[in-house]
């Protein structure tokens, strides 16, 4: 069978479920952060897939180009704060940061 | 006239502002604002109902008033006064009851350190009731519930250095919420169905028959339960007594004349609207409670506990009236109760002014340290008794012949008037006991017998006025005419069916009239006999008869087991046995005596426990139980990041079934 | 549409774009002010911030007139609804500003990059409520959210106040991904971005199944990070009671309103059909029951956000909570997808813009006074600070939703609306009920500390709370008592408001 | 030709994912996530979309890649700390994670894409160029406000005092 636009999806959905693993499971705040990217990455595949493959002009690649920009601006605004929290903490281990529950 | 309903409402509202922001710098710290304010409105009171006598005529409406307040879309909210009979005569009662009781509090009050704040929360409970009577639609009855409801909880929590104060006004508070739910959905249904809240409309449409059948009944049931709540029926009446931690002249504003007489006006004011099962659901809750407090009351040993539960039960009284029909015999009652138990408030009051006690037990033979409230509060005694011919024989008596009438009518229903009759038996029986108790025999607390005066002249003033209008012979002749249930023919089909088993009883009624009247005066010469026998002649002792009867301990023990079992549904089985034990080795100690006394002694004494353990228990268990569900969940925010992503991404697969399911 | 129509497009749509221009001129106002002024705390900032606020509110009144309109290509829209929003953003910035200059922790903080973030916030929000395109709702979320982070984290010294910013960026990115994956769905469903195309093609077409339940679920956990509903609420708290004050009071409000503005439009234009021109209501595209989902994630929003209040010790906690309890009621009045509801909810986000602000007012004022967060410290209040205790007094009457507040108003048209919307949503306003019985009781326990208890021995004296507070305080609680007897003015301007365009 | 291309950036790209989530060093992760980008690009530009890729290479690969390292760098290596990340919940989130994929693979099976495939490759820089002038100006604009905020705050938060 040729590769068509569902086997991008599976890719995508493969990838996006990696990530949240990773988001869920990893202790260490950078690494959960990379997790989100691919999350991100998923997303866009399935944009750019799309826009190849449905009648839809070019508005998913768009689409893609604005996730990643955003998503560079929010990476660094997210590990700003990382490494503010590590000055507090001496740590980025997500677990350690709990002292806010209930 | 609506000028003057416009002053009634914005002359205790004026006092409740110019107290609560410069009565402290005011001369006297301002009580004779509040009581000037208090007496103006009585005057245009008095005007308005002076009106309604000289136009009479039967559910004659005086004047209506009414503005946009709102106005667009699904949305049409008026806002206006109806005066007709039955306001002219609530305005009468609130506004003389209440101004006597803020006369009667510059005496009691004095040298409050919140002194000038004491009176500002009276003129805005004043405020609140009187908007309540003089409101044409629901939403507005709504408000001023709700305001009625914040202001007995600030006068009742008026103490709030005491724990017990505190705790009461809060408990009261909640208390209210719960009906006020019940009361709030009810009045959404009728509008969503409506889509009016004015009276006149609401009862146009079930008149027209666009409201019915069920959802009329549970939309009645569901106003009832404002009613519940205000007017501390069964089983939400575990407020009232404890709501007696306000000050004294409180108790006599709350529980006589305003807060508790709300909820029967409301019932009375949207009489219409109940179907035939929504009223009996009224008469039997009436019933419940008329019995359940009277009993209670017998054990009780403070004095101002034993008018509380004295209260609940005369609402009771009032709901069965309104709940078999009689209509007038419920409102009727409604008022000679204001008079009648602001002045037992008030002499207890007085009381307890002298002899800084609220306990019985240290009381004793004050009748010639205080004459003036000794006498009232006899009248009041025996208007309360239904002794002939003060009024509350009277409004007692309208009451058990309707019951009784409803009773013969529907045999089916006959224990209503059974029980209604022992209990105003036991009604004498424990008011006497009070009389008895604390204004006879010797001072069994000598230091403070020996410190006891009466009461200066703006308490006793009242005691008099009150006194006098408890005695009301003519009461009845106004009441009478005044108070004609609404015509009900005019109405639709099913109401006016509702209503016909009331109509038809009127017949009934007449005869029943006279059995009732009979009956009635018969029970209570057994109850005044039998509490002189037990606590003036004292000719037998309390102690000796316990140990006697044991072996009925161990019978009612039995007997009531089914009533255990039935609490143990609600709380558990274990922690109810216990403490029924405890009740019961109470009653041994302070028990009561003759064979009927101790019978309906040990019966309060369960239906106390019942009432405190397990309607408190059960309103407690909830509390707890949603407490816990909250810690629960509370312990879901662990504070690890991770765990809310997974728990978020748990409950999108959860949405996600569900939306497929 | 060709190219020189495109920006001819563009170019006319400037007109319609006034205030965000103002708006987005503040911002580099702030800017360059910052770095010319010389002194770090320089009351010029709040003074510039507020008076740009004032500026682009006037902007935004006089927008009333131009109509409804889409621009710059169908990205966003000029209408009534977006006005409303951006009047209730406006007045909550410069509320803002104003807890934020006598907030005691920001004191000290520098005040440049504060107002600067707050102002785009500000504008993210703007877009938010006026987006109408996928990719416009995307990256205006992504501007509150990234402003958000940063002013969350403010206090970046303190650890909780670290530790919540992180707590949030995570969250929220994490969300972002959600909500894009959802839209890169719905955008493979539909072959577009714009929303009412987007409707278009659902309504033409019976049966979508399981794609579309996905991708609107994952979209769902974007609006319902913003407006913090169950079950993508567990953020809130934490961040609410790690972040400064000030900045808590503003995320509680203002991008939640935000957020019910996007939730409200997208549901009505994408997933619903029918209503538009005052007509009773919409009913949903595409066979699936949204109101019915939108109705659990209402009901299980207010009962936990209550239960858990309970037993909450600490007061901007409980007041997170309260606040997750009151997305929940707002989302009442969107479950309907109706005219009436919409109504409902715009209007209880104005009450409880200003009885939830209050109420933190409250709290940054006993920051200062009491030098505490606990509710056990805020025991005797009433004696000692009785003007602050008398306005709290006041919000959380009305947060409860007693006569004569507003709150009672507000709840009550969420409720008529439920209850007209016939019997099938009888079991959401009975959980409303109930939940409104809860909800007393631990404000009533707030109420009891400040009024019915006593101090400790060591708290005795009379705290002084300055003129300054005395006056905020009052502007809040009076409208809210003026609004509970009197609220025409208001319901009659969010009727108006409903109107916002359908199609296009 | 393209399906074989396919497979194999697929398979790269699943596979240095997978490194990137189950390793235990911080720097593994870092060097399996800059080949998923790397594996990701490719898929771009097997979907005609040129640009995407290059911006996909020169931001992710080139800042937040970058970005992300400096982060370890800054906050492990001046305590010495191992640069191991431990892992947590992890059996739940295997059940969430297989569950979610279950339902997206049912999804993607199940679901009527409006294919319509296009066969012509053409450059799409100067296409996207004139978009983000024209039809999407606005975003464009927004993005850019976004950016500055961004550095404002990043700004803000990372300098000291």
């Amino acid at each position: 069978m040729s590769v068509g636009l569902n086997h991008y999806l599976f890719l995508a959905a493969v990838l996006f479920v990696l990530g949240l693993y990773a988001v869920i499971t990893k202790k260490n705040a950078v690494t959960v952060l990379m997790g989100i990217e691919l999350i991100l990455n998923a997303a866009n595949i399935n944009f750019v897939a799309f826009s190849r493959y449905t009648d839809t002009d070019m508005d998913g690649q768009v689409f893609a180009i604005f996730v990643i920009v955003t998503a560079a601006a929010a990476a660094a605004v997210a590990l700003a704060i990382v490494l503010n929290l590590y000055e507090r903490l001496k740590s980025i281990n997500l677990d350690e940061a709990d002292s806010l529950s209930g | 006239m609506i000028t003057s309903a416009i002053l009634i409402l914005l002359l205790p509202l004026v006092a409740f502002i110019i107290q609560i922001f410069v009565g402290k710098r005011l001369p006297r710290k301002g009580d004779w604002v509040s009581t000037g304010a208090m007496f103006a409105a009585l005057a245009l009171s008095v005007g308005i109902f002076i009106d309604a006598v000289a136009q009479y005529e039967p559910n004659n409406v005086l004047a209506t008033a009414t503005w946009d307040w709102i106005n667009f879309g699904p949305v049409h909210v008026t806002f206006g006064f109806l005066i007709d009979n039955l306001t002219a005569f609530m305005l009468v009662v609130v506004t003389l009851v209440s101004s006597l009781v803020h006369l009667y509090s510059i005496g009691y009050m004095h040298g409050d350190p919140r002194y000038n704040r004491y009176f500002a929360y009276l003129s805005l409970f004043s405020f609140s009731m009187l908007g309540l009577v003089l409101v044409d639609n629901l939403f507005g009855i709504y408000i001023f519930w709700e305001l009625v409801g914040l202001s007995s909880y600030l006068l009742i929590g008026f103490w709030f250095e005491k724990d017990s104060a505190a705790n009461a006004s809060k408990k009261a508070f909640i208390t209210n919420r719960v009906g006020d739910v019940g009361m709030f959905a009810g009045i959404m249904i009728l509008f969503s169905i409506t889509g009016t809240f004015s009276f006149n409309e609401v009862f146009a449409a079930v008149a027209d028959g666009h409201v019915g059948g069920t959802l009329l009944t549970v939309a009645g049931i569901l106003l009832f339960f404002g009613a519940i709540g205000k007017s501390a029926q069964f089983p939400l009446h575990v407020w009232l007594p404890d709501a007696m931690e306000g000050p004294t002249p409180v108790s006599a504003l709350i529980h006589a004349a305003t807060m508790v007489a709300a909820g029967v006006y409301m019932v009375g004011r949207t009489f219409v609207l109940y179907t035939p099962d929504a009223l009996l659901f009224i008469a039997y809750i009436g019933t419940i409670t008329a019995f359940i407090a009277a009993t209670i009351a017998i054990v009780q040993m403070d004095i101002k506990r034993v008018l509380a539960y004295s209260t609940i039960s005369q609402l009771g009284y009032m709901m069965v009236g309104l709940g078999t029909g009689g209509y007038t015999a419920g409102l009727f009652h409604l008022t000679t109760h204001a008079f009648f138990k602001a002045l037992l408030f008030l002499g207890s009051g007085s009381v307890i002014h002298a002899v800084h006690t609220q306990e019985m037990d240290e009381m004793g033979g004050l009748r010639k340290k205080m004459p003036i409230t000794f006498w009232t509060f006899l009248i009041a005694t025996l208007s309360i008794s239904g002794v002939f011919p003060l009024s509350g024989f009277w409004s007692k008596d309208a009451i058990l012949a309707s019951a009784l009438g409803f009773g013969m009518t529907h045999p089916a229903h006959m224990p209503i008037f059974v029980v209604l009759l022992l209990s105003a038996g036991v009604t004498a029986f424990y008011m006497f006991r009070i009389v008895f108790l604390t204004f006879t025999g010797e001072p069994r607390d000598k230091k403070k017998y020996d410190h006891a005066h009466e009461s200066p002249l703006t308490m006793t003033i009242p005691l008099v006025v009150l006194a006098v209008l408890s005695v009301g012979t003519i009461w009845w002749g106004w009441v009478e005419h005044m108070l004609v249930k609404p015509e009900l023919a005019s109405y639709g089909s099913h109401v006016a069916s509702a209503v016909e088993h009331a109509a038809e009883e009127h017949g009934v009624a007449h005869s029943a009239h006279t059995i009732a009247m009979f009956s009635s005066v018969v029970v209570a010469t057994l109850g005044i006999l039998l509490s002189a026998v037990v606590y003036f002649w004292r000719k037998i002792s309390a102690d000796a008869w316990a140990e006697k009867l044991k072996p009925i301990h161990t019978f009612l023990w039995n007997k009531y087991y089914f009533d255990e079992l039935y609490a143990a549904t609600i709380i558990r089985v274990t922690l109810f046995k216990s403490r029924l034990f405890a009740a019961f080795d109470l009653k041994i100690i302070d028990g009561i005596v003759n064979g009927t006394g101790r019978l309906t002694a040990a019966f309060s004494r369960l239906q106390g426990s019942i009432d405190l353990r397990g309607v408190d228990g059960a309103v407690n268990f909830v509390a707890r139980f949603v407490g816990y569900l909250g810690s629960q969940l509370r312990g879901l925010q662990t504070g690890n990041i991770q765990a809310y992503i997974m728990m978020a991404l748990f409950a999108v697969v959860l949405l996600f079934v569900f939306q497929q399911f | 549409m060709d190219f020189s129509a495109v920006v001819q497009d563009n170019i006319n749509s400037l007109l319609y774009f006034v205030p965000e221009l103002i708006l987005t001129g503040l911002i580099l106002l702030l800017v360059v002010a910052d770095l010319l002024l010389k002194e770090k705390h320089s009351p010029w900032m709040s003074i510039i911030a507020l008076a740009g606020a004032v500026v682009v509110m006037f902007s935004v009144v006089g927008q009333y007139e131009l109509g409804t309109r889409s621009i710059f290509n169908n990205m966003l829209v000029v209408d009534p609804f977006s006005l409303y929003f951006k009047l209730l953003f406006l007045a909550s910035a410069i509320m803002v500003v104003f807890l934020s200059i006598g907030s005691i922790e920001l004191a000290g903080r520098p005040v440049g990059e504060y107002f600067t973030l707050l102002m785009t916030l500000t504008l993210g929000m703007f877009l938010m409520a006026s987006a109408t395109n996928m990719l416009t709702i995307f990256v205006s979320i992504e501007l509150v959210s990234i402003m958000s982070f940063v002013l969350a984290t403010y206090l970046k010294t303190r650890r909780r106040s670290s530790e919540a910013g992180l707590k949030y960026a995570i969250y929220g990115a994490f969300s972002s991904g959600l909500m894009l994956y959802g839209i890169s769905l719905l955008y493979g469903l539909t072959g577009t971005l714009n929303i009412y195309e987007i409707g278009e093609v659902l309504a033409g077409r019976d049966s979508h199944g399981l794609a579309l339940v996905v991708s609107v679920i994952f979209i769902i956990a974007g609006f319902g990070y913003k407006i913090a509903s169950v079950p993508f609420h567990f953020w809130s708290p934490d961040v609410y009671e790690g972040a400064p004050t000030p900045i808590t009071a503003f995320l509680s409000v203002g991008p939640k309103a935000a957020g019910f503005a996007m939730l409200i439009r997208f549901f009505n234009v994408a997933l619903a059909t029918g209503g538009g021109g005052g007509s009773e209501s919409w009913s949903a595209t595409a066979g699936v029951d949204w109101p019915q989902l939108l109705a659990v994630i209402s009901a299980a929003t207010m009962t936990l956000g209550n239960l858990v209040a309970l037993s909450q010790t600490n007061i901007k906690r409980l007041l997170a909570y309260s606040s997750i309890a009151h997305a929940g009621y707002a989302l009442m009045g969107v479950v309907l997808l109706s005219e009436q509801g919409i109504h409902a909810t715009m209007f209880y986000l104005v009450i409880y813009y200003m009885m939830n602000l209050g109420a933190f007012l409250v709290v940054i004022i006993c920051q200062d006074i009491v030098g505490s967060e606990r509710i056990e410290d805020y025991r005797g209040l009433a004696f000692r600070a009785p003007i602050p205790a008398l306005a709290m007094g006041v919000f959380l009457f009305s947060l409860t939703g007693l006569p004569p507040t507003a709150g009672f108003i507000g709840k009550f048209y969420l409720f008529a609306g439920v209850i007209k919307a016939g019997t099938s949503f009888y079991w959401l306003a009975i959980v409303g009920l109930l939940n409104s019985v809860v909800a007393l009781y631990y404000y009533a326990r707030i109420l009891k500390a400040m009024f019915f208890e006593k101090a400790g021995e060591e708290a005795t004296s009379t705290l002084p709370v300055s003129p300054y507070y005395v006056t905020l305080l009052a502007v809040f609680a009076v409208p809210i008592i003026i609004l509970g007897l009197y609220w025409a003015p208001l319901a009659d301007l969010a009727h108006h408001s409903v109107g916002f365009l359908r199609a296009l | 030709m393209q399906d074989i291309m396919f497979y194999m950036f697929a398979a790269l790209t699943i596979a240095s994912a997978g490194v990137m989530v189950f390793s235990r060093s911080v720097i593994y992760s870092a060097v399996g996530l800059l080949f998923t980008f790397f594996g990701v690009a490719g898929i771009y530009v097997l979907l005609a979309a040129d640009f995407v890729a290059v911006a996909q290479v020169m931001i992710y690969v080139g800042g937040i890649l970058v970005l992300l390292l400096f982060g370890v760098m800054l906050s492990q290596r001046v305590t010495g700390v191992n640069m191991r990340t431990e892992t947590l919940q992890t059996v739940p989130a295997a059940i969430v994670a297989v569950g979610v994929l279950f339902i997206l693979f049912r999804v993607i099976s199940k679901t009527e894409w409006l294919v319509k495939a296009k066969t012509t490759f053409e450059p799409t820089t100067a296409k996207l160029g004139t978009l983000l002038m024209t039809d999407y100006l606005i975003p464009f604009e927004i993005v850019s406000v976004l950016l500055l905020g961004a550095l404002i705050g990043a700004a803000f938060i990372a300098r000291k005092g």
